[in-house]
């Protein structure tokens, strides 16, 4: 156990945890709050493993933006502030697919890594990122500015009130 | 083809074509309808007179017909001294029928069809007759068949013609199924189905054996031999005409004229000829008692018609085909008589039942002349046609007593025993009618008077042959034709038949004398019920064949409708249903997608997992 | 390091999402759940560059980002979405929402 | 003479269009223009025998061409070759009689739309589908490349089904609905048996496939997929020809289905079945052939027997005779099962036979159901004191339809009898003496039907009704068929004799 | 790093007419034809661009050195974009009928937007590349079904669609980041490249999970069963030239990207991918048949019907599963079954859907009992729809679509599967049973009780209607130059 080991447990305590939260909580907006932890504790995993600009993107988009615009929409769509009790529903079903595919995956990833030790990646500054992007991968970002243009568009004209002319 | 071919083929080609002419006639075209039919009848008679008279070696000539995979079917014409006498015999009758019809039928509102029928059938007996090959022969054999089914359903006044013709096709047919079995296997093994060809070729016994039981089935359908038997009797719910048709010259004699025809392959086979022998002499005397307790009138001549074909299977049985073919030919003159006649006395008195009959004897001479001989001949009194013709029947069986011949000798005393007793039931039964339409007090209401010249005459006509045709019997060339050097032969034993004739005429009249008014056959007590039904041999196929059959009919149609298709049908329903139950798992909230989405993922990676880790 | 560490946080991350998705009734909850899902996808990716040896260096990284940024649209989107479907059924309850029509009608005839 | 060919398909997808686009101006118009195509098709069928190589009418059985298919004419275009597919048809003595008894059925129905036309939506509509079905048997019996057989074979279905079920009886949705379904189930099979061969040997033509037997393709057409295929082509063959136990969709086809719609189904759609069997699956696969015969002539007795009883129990007119259909491609289906000349021989005429006999029976049928509005057997009867030549017809057909020699329906039960015969052994032997019993429980049934409709008393229900005389367009419809049926009884070579060549070659590829 | 700017003009154009539709919309504000116009217009101008560059050599652009290029320019490509185009000039002419009714600028351009997704996505060759993509085409199509104010069946079926989209997604980034971890690829090549290197990494339960799990989430896109729930709802929800557009450009986009994968990426692991393709395929067809039989909305009824068919686009794929699918041969003759399939399928349900806007406005499908006596309402749009059902159900005379079936089975049995041969067979027969049904209420005649059928007259509908029968029916005459094309 290394440093970064325990470090990684650590958040990934932190991740996990506040991660369950958010999907057990009854609470809406403590809902929203616990995702902004678990978001954060994996950025900060991502900085352990050394992607530096993932992580601050993660942090800007992520717990800035995102985590925003749900807690919008949750005061929007008139979500009780307080406890609800109907937030669930009949969870069996639920459990089984998500402990199903959680823990399987897990076993795979722990059947195929085991405890091999790998040393630290290069650290992944915006330099290097940018580089990456810029050379090899402007396809997709060039079609993802097509595809945040129609989400851009398309969102106002959903969201737009009624009795707009149209 | 030689030009006696041609004239062969006349016999069936002149009343087929008249046929085919006739069947599309209007209903009203009545004259012309007879005039065809008879003129169809008389081309064919002297077609058959000629060749008869030319006399010749046997002709075959013909010519491919069609192949099936290496057999081929010909159209072949055979005709020798016997085929030329049986067409004779046939044409007679059948001219006879034609000409007689006319008159017994004036009322009828559809004769056209009738005529063309009538003529059809003769063309198809002439083809059996004359056909050199065995397809050809079952197209004639069966077109009889048909043609007999059709003539028995015309008479549309009578509720039980439908049934007695549907019945006389059936049974006939349930034979043919022995009789077309018989004929594939003899053709597949012979490579033809050419008489010459099927003579020919070397069969196993075994083969053979099978193979002319299987004919024999067929033959016993359309000759009326037990147990086929029992379409004969109601047969005669047809018109009488129609019945001296069958019953002479046409339908029952092709069962006879065939096992002749084929006769070599018959004599190979023993153990065929000890069956021919049983059925004949169970035929012959089953035929005769039933005979001696009916009331109607013809069903006393069709019961001796079945009795007498015995005694021809009887000489069949015993190896004698010429002596079975010389009564076929009496046969033919005198059945045809009676049948013609006792539609005289029908036509007279409006009845068929003896009961309403009596003291006719001078109201109808003519009549009752003609029907005098032909019972006669029927009996077998001396010298009319029957006596010489049965004498010889007895005479060649009581040969085979004794073994050695193409019969084994208890054969030969089965049919010989039987055919005595026969003959005294025949005398019996013959001397019943004669006395009970004839003599005593007259039963009939209205005043009844001889026929029509058209129907007298061809009654008149027929008693000249079943007078005097025996006496061919003693004409060496008439022998010859048949097949043999001598037909009649003379010794101790023919004293036994007379006796029986004598014994059974004189019984009969013994009772008549007692009792006048009443029927002699109370005589015979409590049989009676039992011959007169015929020792319910109808009921037993009834009860035996017609119902199974129609019981496993509703058996299979129902299975077939609940089980085979109800499969069908649950297959349908269950695709629907089984659709019904996706909806269900489908009525689900949003939810429910996306957790199958997911779980499908997770199913599917375990199922790689566990296909990748099982490699 | 052990990297299995961060991937078996990835994997529990990952169900937790799963999880989510499939109980969370409001549909404000189910999309936070699918983040997660999506969180856990990054971070296999940004594991995957120091575990393996990548033909283009990087590239783990690079397509996290890319995810990231079809997340936010995505969410983006999807919000309006739930927004609309609040005014138009003033609920957010996804379970409201039926996949087939109700009753399933029989259609008249059969194979 | 290829143009011959070509015009032969082509003339009655003319005339269908032609009905189709002059239904809305002039019914009658269309009407004509499909019995004026219907006839040009038949006649240039006809004329498809001259002009070819070969033997005359009547074969010598001397010579012989080494291939079991020598198209007389033949046209082979290119059509899809990434699909095996060419558009190769041909005409030989196999399919020449089935050919031009297509052609003329449909002239008869044609000529029938254009004086009754069935209640439905118009006349010439019907025509245009009754020439469509047309197009689709002809090119069964034409081509001469699997694929392009299949996709004629799968040209009939919609149409007849619409044919069914906008013209049929009261229940002809259902009856409809499970005619499609349930031949299409044969038809994929089909398409699977095809792609089985194709893939197996790389080609489609029927000329190759059937040329060298099994020694040309042994090492690609293994024993194997040859019964597979086998299995597949003869269960899509006997659902269309109907095999029992696979037959249940013909009786409420033909119960409900206009009189025209049951001719054509039963005098010759039911022949691409078993044409299809003996041309294809056998000629194809004879090793497949070999190991399933018994199974195959199993059935086939059991379809002679099982049809006979039922109808020996059967109320209802054309389900009768739908039911005795079952039975007499019973005995077609015997003779091919016994894979010897003769059986084929038997099949090719019983084939023809039965087309025109049961053709006739259906038009009879019709004719009577539309005077009395009723097929109950129990509500018939006395038919001869009100129409007397309807009933004469009646009984002829009966009569033809139940094998009386001399009519053309004997030749192929009987032979198929004596083939299976001439197979020997157990086995063949039983069924060939059951066969027999089958024609004798068909004499049964007939004459039971004839005793019920045209014998016996006049029924109360139909008695007061009016009845009128035969109109001409029955008379023209059904007296061809009435002498073919005489014709081919007397002259059997008149279909068999342009198929002995073939045949032969057939035969000795298969027993080879 | 050159870019080869002739072999992205077919993006290049794509996105400009996103561009101008937008720009018309704000320059003509109110006026929907014209933006409808430019659209079209920018579609055909797509398809031309496509045809042109995929005349030529195939072109390749976005090149990482050895590892290989994100964007080749092959002729499937070509053919993959040009029908692309075709669909969305097909529904933009078909949303003439809808567009009084919804904004027509944000409407054509989201339509655009798809279009440019599903243009790169046939010349996509890495990962990334083509999960963006996808992702665009997918995302405006949330919209649009959305885009109808005021109607809860819309708001609900984008709902659906989005969250069952979102997993989906989520799904197949997952199978892509494990691939990514296993192979440390994500081009194409590289990855093929990576696997058949290194057997043990194919040994690895990892790798056989990330594959199949990247195909299950791709497989949302054509509507397999279990990723199909979404789309009944989503389609009936949806104005019907969008549902038009989700079940065959949508549609042809997930198809693309599972045959890209699967023959490009995966051909070292097919033995994992192809039983789970085959399983899918099979049970794709089987329960969307099933279901079909019970529908009595006619939009729903398609809806299933396309499910089914996704079941047979896919089973030649099924044939992979055996050893003796798995060939070189046996694969390309695969891939172009697959192809060629979706070709005559998405032409004959462009058929299907612009017949129903042609009968029923683009709005609502209506119940399949509301049909009674279109024939005589409007024969011509009644018989080309009775054409395109006949056709689905793959009989003549639908001949396309019947050789769309013999295009398939024979595929498969190429490859040895003739099981799946027969239960495709044997889907066919239920198939029918519902398409039957169906054209058999349009030809009836008789009373319609609320005067249902309200045909619709605009000419680019009944020219959309009309061209797509026509190609239906020169293709199936000619189903040869299909083959050839997706050779």
């Amino acid at each position: 156990m290394t440093v970064s080991d325990v470090l990684m447990v650590a958040l990934g305590a932190v991740a996990v945890g506040a991660a369950f939260r958010v999907v057990r909580t009854q609470h809406v907006v403590r809902a929203g709050l616990w995702l902004v932890v678990a978001l954060g504790a994996v950025a900060a995993l991502y900085l352990v493993l050394a992607a530096e600009l993932v992580a601050w993107v993660q942090v800007l988009l992520y717990v800035g933006a995102v985590v925003v615009l749900l807690l919008f929409a949750v005061m929007l769509t008139r979500a009780p502030i307080g406890a609800s009790t109907d937030l669930d529903r009949p969870r069996w079903s639920g459990t089984l697919i998500g402990a199903g595919s959680g823990l399987g995956l897990a076993a795979l990833l722990v059947d195929a890594y085991r405890w091999r030790k790998v040393a630290a990646p290069p650290s992944g500054t915006a330099e290097r990122i940018g580089n990456a992007v810029f050379s090899h991968w402007v396809l997709p970002f060039e079609v993802l500015s097509v595809l945040l243009l129609a989400a851009l568009v398309g969102a106002i004209v959903v969201s737009r009130p009624d009795g707009g002319g149209r | 083809m030689t030009g006696r071919a041609g004239v062969a083929w006349l016999f069936a080609a002149a009343p087929g074509i008249v046929a085919l002419v006739g069947l599309v006639l209007p209903n009203r075209a009545r004259r012309l309808a007879a005039g065809l039919g008879i003129a169809g009848a008389t081309v064919a008679l002297a077609a058959a007179v000629a060749l008869a008279t030319m006399g010749g070696a046997a002709i075959e000539a013909g010519r491919r017909l069609v192949d099936f995979g290496g057999l081929p079917v010909t159209l072949t014409v055979r005709v020798d001294g016997r085929a030329a006498l049986v067409a004779v015999a046939v044409a007679v009758v059948a001219l006879a029928v034609q000409v007689y019809s006319v008159a017994y039928l004036a009322h009828d509102d559809r004769y056209p069809p009738y005529a063309a029928q009538v003529s059809l059938f003769t063309a198809a007996m002439m083809l059996v007759v004359v056909s050199g090959d065995l397809i050809v022969l079952l197209v004639g054999w069966e077109v009889m068949g048909i043609c007999s089914y059709l003539l028995i359903g015309h008479d549309r006044t009578l509720p039980e013609a439908p049934r007695a013709a549907v019945k006389a096709f059936l049974v006939t047919r349930v034979g043919d199924v022995g009789f077309l079995l018989g004929i594939a296997l003899l053709g597949l093994s012979a490579g033809s189905f050419r008489i010459a060809d099927v003579l020919a070729a070397h069969l196993s016994p075994a083969r053979l054996t099978v193979a002319t039981l299987l004919l024999l089935a067929g033959v016993a359908g359309k000759s009326a031999q037990f147990p086929l038997h029992t379409w004969l009797p109601d047969a005669m719910a047809g018109p009488t005409p129609i019945s001296a048709l069958i019953h002479a010259a046409t339908m029952v004699a092709a069962g006879v004229y065939v096992v002749t025809r084929l006769y070599p392959l018959f004599l190979a086979a023993p153990a065929t000829l000890a069956v021919l022998g049983v059925v004949a002499a169970v035929t012959m005397l089953l035929g005769a008692l039933a005979a001696t307790a009916q009331d109607d009138i013809k069903r006393v001549l069709a019961w001796s018609t079945v009795s007498q074909i015995a005694y021809m299977s009887g000489a069949l049985a015993v190896g004698a085909a010429p002596v079975a073919l010389f009564h076929l030919l009496s046969h033919a003159a005198f059945k045809a008589l009676l049948f013609l006649a006792a539609g005289c006395v029908i036509h007279a008195v409006g009845t068929n039942s003896m009961a309403r009959m009596g003291g006719l004897r001078r109201s109808l001479p003519v009549t009752f002349g003609c029907l005098t001989i032909g019972l006669a001949a029927l009996a077998g009194v001396p010298p009319f046609a029957g006596f010489w013709s049965k004498d010889s029947v007895l005479a060649v069986a009581a040969q085979a007593r004794a073994g050695g011949g193409a019969a084994a000798g208890w054969v030969g005393w089965l049919v010989w025993l039987a055919g005595l007793a026969t003959a005294l039931v025949t005398a019996w039964y013959a001397t019943r009618l004669w006395l009970r339409v004839f003599f005593g007090t007259p039963r009939a209401g209205t005043a009844a008077h001889d026929a029509p010249p058209l129907m007298r005459w061809p009654v008149v006509a027929l008693a000249v042959p079943s007078a005097l045709l025996g006496f061919a019997g003693l004409d060496g060339a008439f022998a010859r034709r048949l097949g043999t050097d001598s037909l009649v032969s003379f010794d101790a034993l023919a004293v036994l038949p007379l006796a029986c004739l004598v014994a059974g005429a004189g019984l009969a009249w013994w009772a008549w004398r007692r009792a006048p008014a009443t029927d002699p056959v109370s005589a015979l007590g409590r049989a009676v019920p039992v011959f007169a039904n015929a020792f319910y041999l109808d009921a037993v196929q009834d009860a035996a064949v017609v119902r199974p059959a129609l019981a496993l009919a509703r058996v299979v149609r129902r299975s077939d409708e609940s089980i085979v298709d109800g499969t069908v049908e649950a297959t349908g329903h269950g695709a629907v249903r089984l659709g019904t139950l996706v909806m269900r798992a489908h009525r689900g909230p949003l939810s429910w997608a996306a957790g199958a989405a997911l779980g499908g993922a997770v199913l599917a990676g375990v199922a790689a997992v566990i296909l990748v880790s099982s490699r | 390091m052990h990297p299995v560490i961060p991937y078996v946080t990835a994997a529990v991350l990952f169900g937790l999402g799963g999880y989510g998705v499939l109980v969370r009734r409001n549909a404000v909850l189910l999309l936070m759940s699918v983040e997660l899902m999506l969180n856990a996808v990054n971070l296999i990716l940004i594991t995957s560059d120091a575990t393996v040896a990548a033909v283009l260096p990087a590239t783990g990284q690079v397509f996290a980002l890319f995810v990231i940024v079809v997340a936010a649209a995505e969410v983006g989107v999807g919000l309006a979405l739930v927004l609309q479907l609040y005014r138009v059924r003033a609920t957010v309850a996804v379970d409201e929402i039926q996949l087939s029509e109700s009753p399933v009608e029989v259609p008249e005839e059969v194979a | 003479m290829t143009a011959l060919l070509l015009l032969t398909l082509l003339l009655p997808v003319a005339g269908a269009l032609a009905a189709v686009g002059l239904h809305r101006r002039s019914d009658v118009a269309g009407r004509v223009a499909a019995v004026v195509a219907s006839a040009g098709a038949f006649v240039a069928s006809v004329a498809l025998y001259w002009h070819r190589d070969g033997s005359g009418w009547v074969s010598t059985g001397q010579q012989r061409t080494g291939a079991p298919i020598a198209p007389w004419h033949q046209i082979d275009v290119s059509w899809a070759s990434g699909l095996e597919l060419r558009f190769h048809i041909g005409i030989d003595g196999i399919s020449y009689p089935l050919v031009v008894l297509t052609t003329l059925l449909t002239l008869l129905c044609c000529v029938y739309t254009l004086w009754t036309v069935p209640e439905g939506p118009r006349g010439s509509l019907l025509a245009a589908l009754l020439l469509t079905i047309e197009v689709g048997i002809l090119g069964v019996f034409l081509a001469l490349n699997l694929v392009l057989f299949f996709v004629f074979f799968e040209t009939v279905l919609l149409p007849m089904y619409a044919v069914i079920a906008a013209w049929g009886g009261p229940a002809r949705r259902a009856a409809a609905r499970k005619f499609v379904l349930y031949t299409l189930f044969g038809s994929v099979l089909l398409l699977v048996g095809v792609f089985l061969v194709v893939a197996a040997t790389g080609t489609a033509e029927l000329t190759e496939l059937t040329a060298g037997g099994p020694s040309r393709f042994a090492g690609t057409l293994g024993h194997g997929t040859q019964v597979a295929a086998f299995v597949l082509l003869a269960l899509a063959f006997a659902v269309k020809s109907p095999l029992w136990p696979l037959h249940t969709w013909l009786p409420d086809a033909h119960t409900e289905a206009p009189t025209v719609g049951s001719v054509i189904l039963a005098g010759v759609l039911l022949k691409m079945g078993t044409y299809g069997l003996l041309r294809v699956a056998v000629g194809v696969l004879p090793y497949g052939a070999r190991q399933l015969a018994p199974a195959l002539g199993v059935l086939a007795v059991a379809a002679i027997l099982v049809g006979g009883l039922v109808c020996l129990a059967q109320t209802e007119l054309k389900r009768l005779i739908a039911y005795s259909s079952v039975g007499h491609m019973g005995f077609v289906l015997l003779g091919i099962a016994t894979l010897t000349t003769t059986g084929f021989q038997a099949a090719l005429i019983g084939n023809v036979a039965h087309g025109v006999i049961t053709g006739l029976l259906f038009f009879l049928a019709g004719a009577i159901k539309d005077r009395t509005h009723t097929g109950d057997l129990r509500q018939l009867g006395g038919l001869r004191e009100r129409m007397p030549y309807l009933s004469g017809l009646l009984g002829y057909a009966a009569i033809a339809s139940l094998g009386l020699p001399g009519l053309a329906g004997f030749w192929g039960e009987a032979f198929a009898v004596v083939a299976a015969l001439r197979r020997g052994g157990p086995l063949w032997t039983i069924l060939a003496v059951f066969a027999a019993l089958g024609g004798a429980l068909a004499a049964a049934y007939f004459l039971r039907l004839l005793r019920h409709v045209t014998h016996g008393p006049a029924s109360p229900a139909g008695a007061g009704m009016a009845c009128p005389p035969l109109a001409r367009a029955e008379l023209a419809s059904w007296a061809p068929l009435v002498l073919l049926a005489l014709a081919v009884g007397l002259v059997p070579a008149l279909v068999l004799g342009v198929a002995h060549d073939p045949v032969q070659a057939l035969g000795e590829v298969v027993l080879r | 790093m050159r870019l080869d700017h002739v072999a992205l003009l077919p993006a290049y154009c794509a996105a400009g007419t996103a561009v101008l539709a937008f720009l018309a919309d704000l320059l003509l504000p109110g006026r929907s034809r014209p933006v409808l116009a430019v659209t079209g217009l920018g579609a055909v101008a797509t398809a031309v661009a496509a045809v042109l560059v995929g005349r030529g050599a195939t072109r390749s652009t976005f090149c990482a050195g050895q590892v290989g290029c994100s964007y080749v320019a092959d002729h499937t490509g070509a053919l993959v974009a040009a029908l692309f185009a075709a669909l969305t000039l097909a529904v933009v002419g078909l949303s003439v009928a809808a567009t009084p009714q919804l904004p027509a600028g944000e409407y054509c351009f989201l339509l655009a937007c798809a279009m440019t997704g599903g243009v790169v996505l046939g010349y996509a060759r890495d990962l990334i590349s083509l999960i963006v993509a996808l992702e665009t085409l997918t995302l405006p199509l949330y919209l649009l079904v959305g885009l109808r104010r005021r109607s809860v069946s819309g708001a609900e079926g984008a709902v659906t669609f989005f969250v069952v989209s979102v997993v989906s997604a989520a799904i197949a980034l997952l199978g892509a980041a494990l691939l990514y971890a296993v192979t440390g690829a994500v081009h194409f090549s590289a990855v093929a490249a990576a696997l058949a290197a290194h057997p043990d990494a194919r040994a690895l339960p990892l790798t056989g999970a990330a594959v199949v799990l990247l195909l299950a989430g791709l497989s949302f896109k054509v509507a397999a069963v279990p990723f199909h729930a979404w789309a009944p709802a989503a389609y009936d929800g949806a104005p019907v030239p969008v549902a038009a557009y989700l079940s065959t450009a949508s549609k042809l986009g997930g198809v693309i990207a599972i045959v890209s994968v699967t023959a490009r990426a995966l051909g070292p692991s097919l033995d994992v991918a192809g039983p789970a393709l085959a399983l899918l395929a099979a049970l794709t067809m089987t329960v969307g048949n099933l279901a079909a039989l019970r529908q009595s909305r006619m939009v729903r009824l398609l809806a299933w019907s396309s499910i089914a068919q996704a079941g047979y686009i896919l089973a030649p794929l099924g044939a992979l599963a055996l050893a003796r699918g798995r060939s070189a041969d046996a694969l390309s003759t695969a891939v172009a079954a697959v192809l060629g399939y979706t070709f005559f399928y998405v032409i004959l349900e462009v058929g299907a859907f612009a017949s129903v806007v042609a009968l029923r406005g683009a709005f609502d499908g209506g119940q399949i009992a509301d049909y009674r006596g279109a024939a005589r309402r409007a024969p011509m749009v009644t018989a080309a729809f009775v054409f395109s059902l006949v056709g689905l159900a793959g009989l003549p005379p639908g001949l396309a679509g019947l050789f769309a079936k013999v295009v398939v089975v024979r595929s498969l049995l190429s490859g040895g599967s003739a099981w799946l041969a027969v239960v495709v067979a044997l889907n066919a027969v239920v198939g029918l049973a519902y398409y039957v049904r169906v054209a058999a209420v349009l030809l009836t005649p008789g009373a319609n009780p609320g005067g249902a059928v309200r045909a619709v007259r605009q000419w680019p509908v009944l020219a959309a209607l009309g061209a797509a029968t026509l190609v239906a029916v020169v293709v199936g005459f000619a189903p040869q130059w299909v083959l050839d094309a997706v050779r």
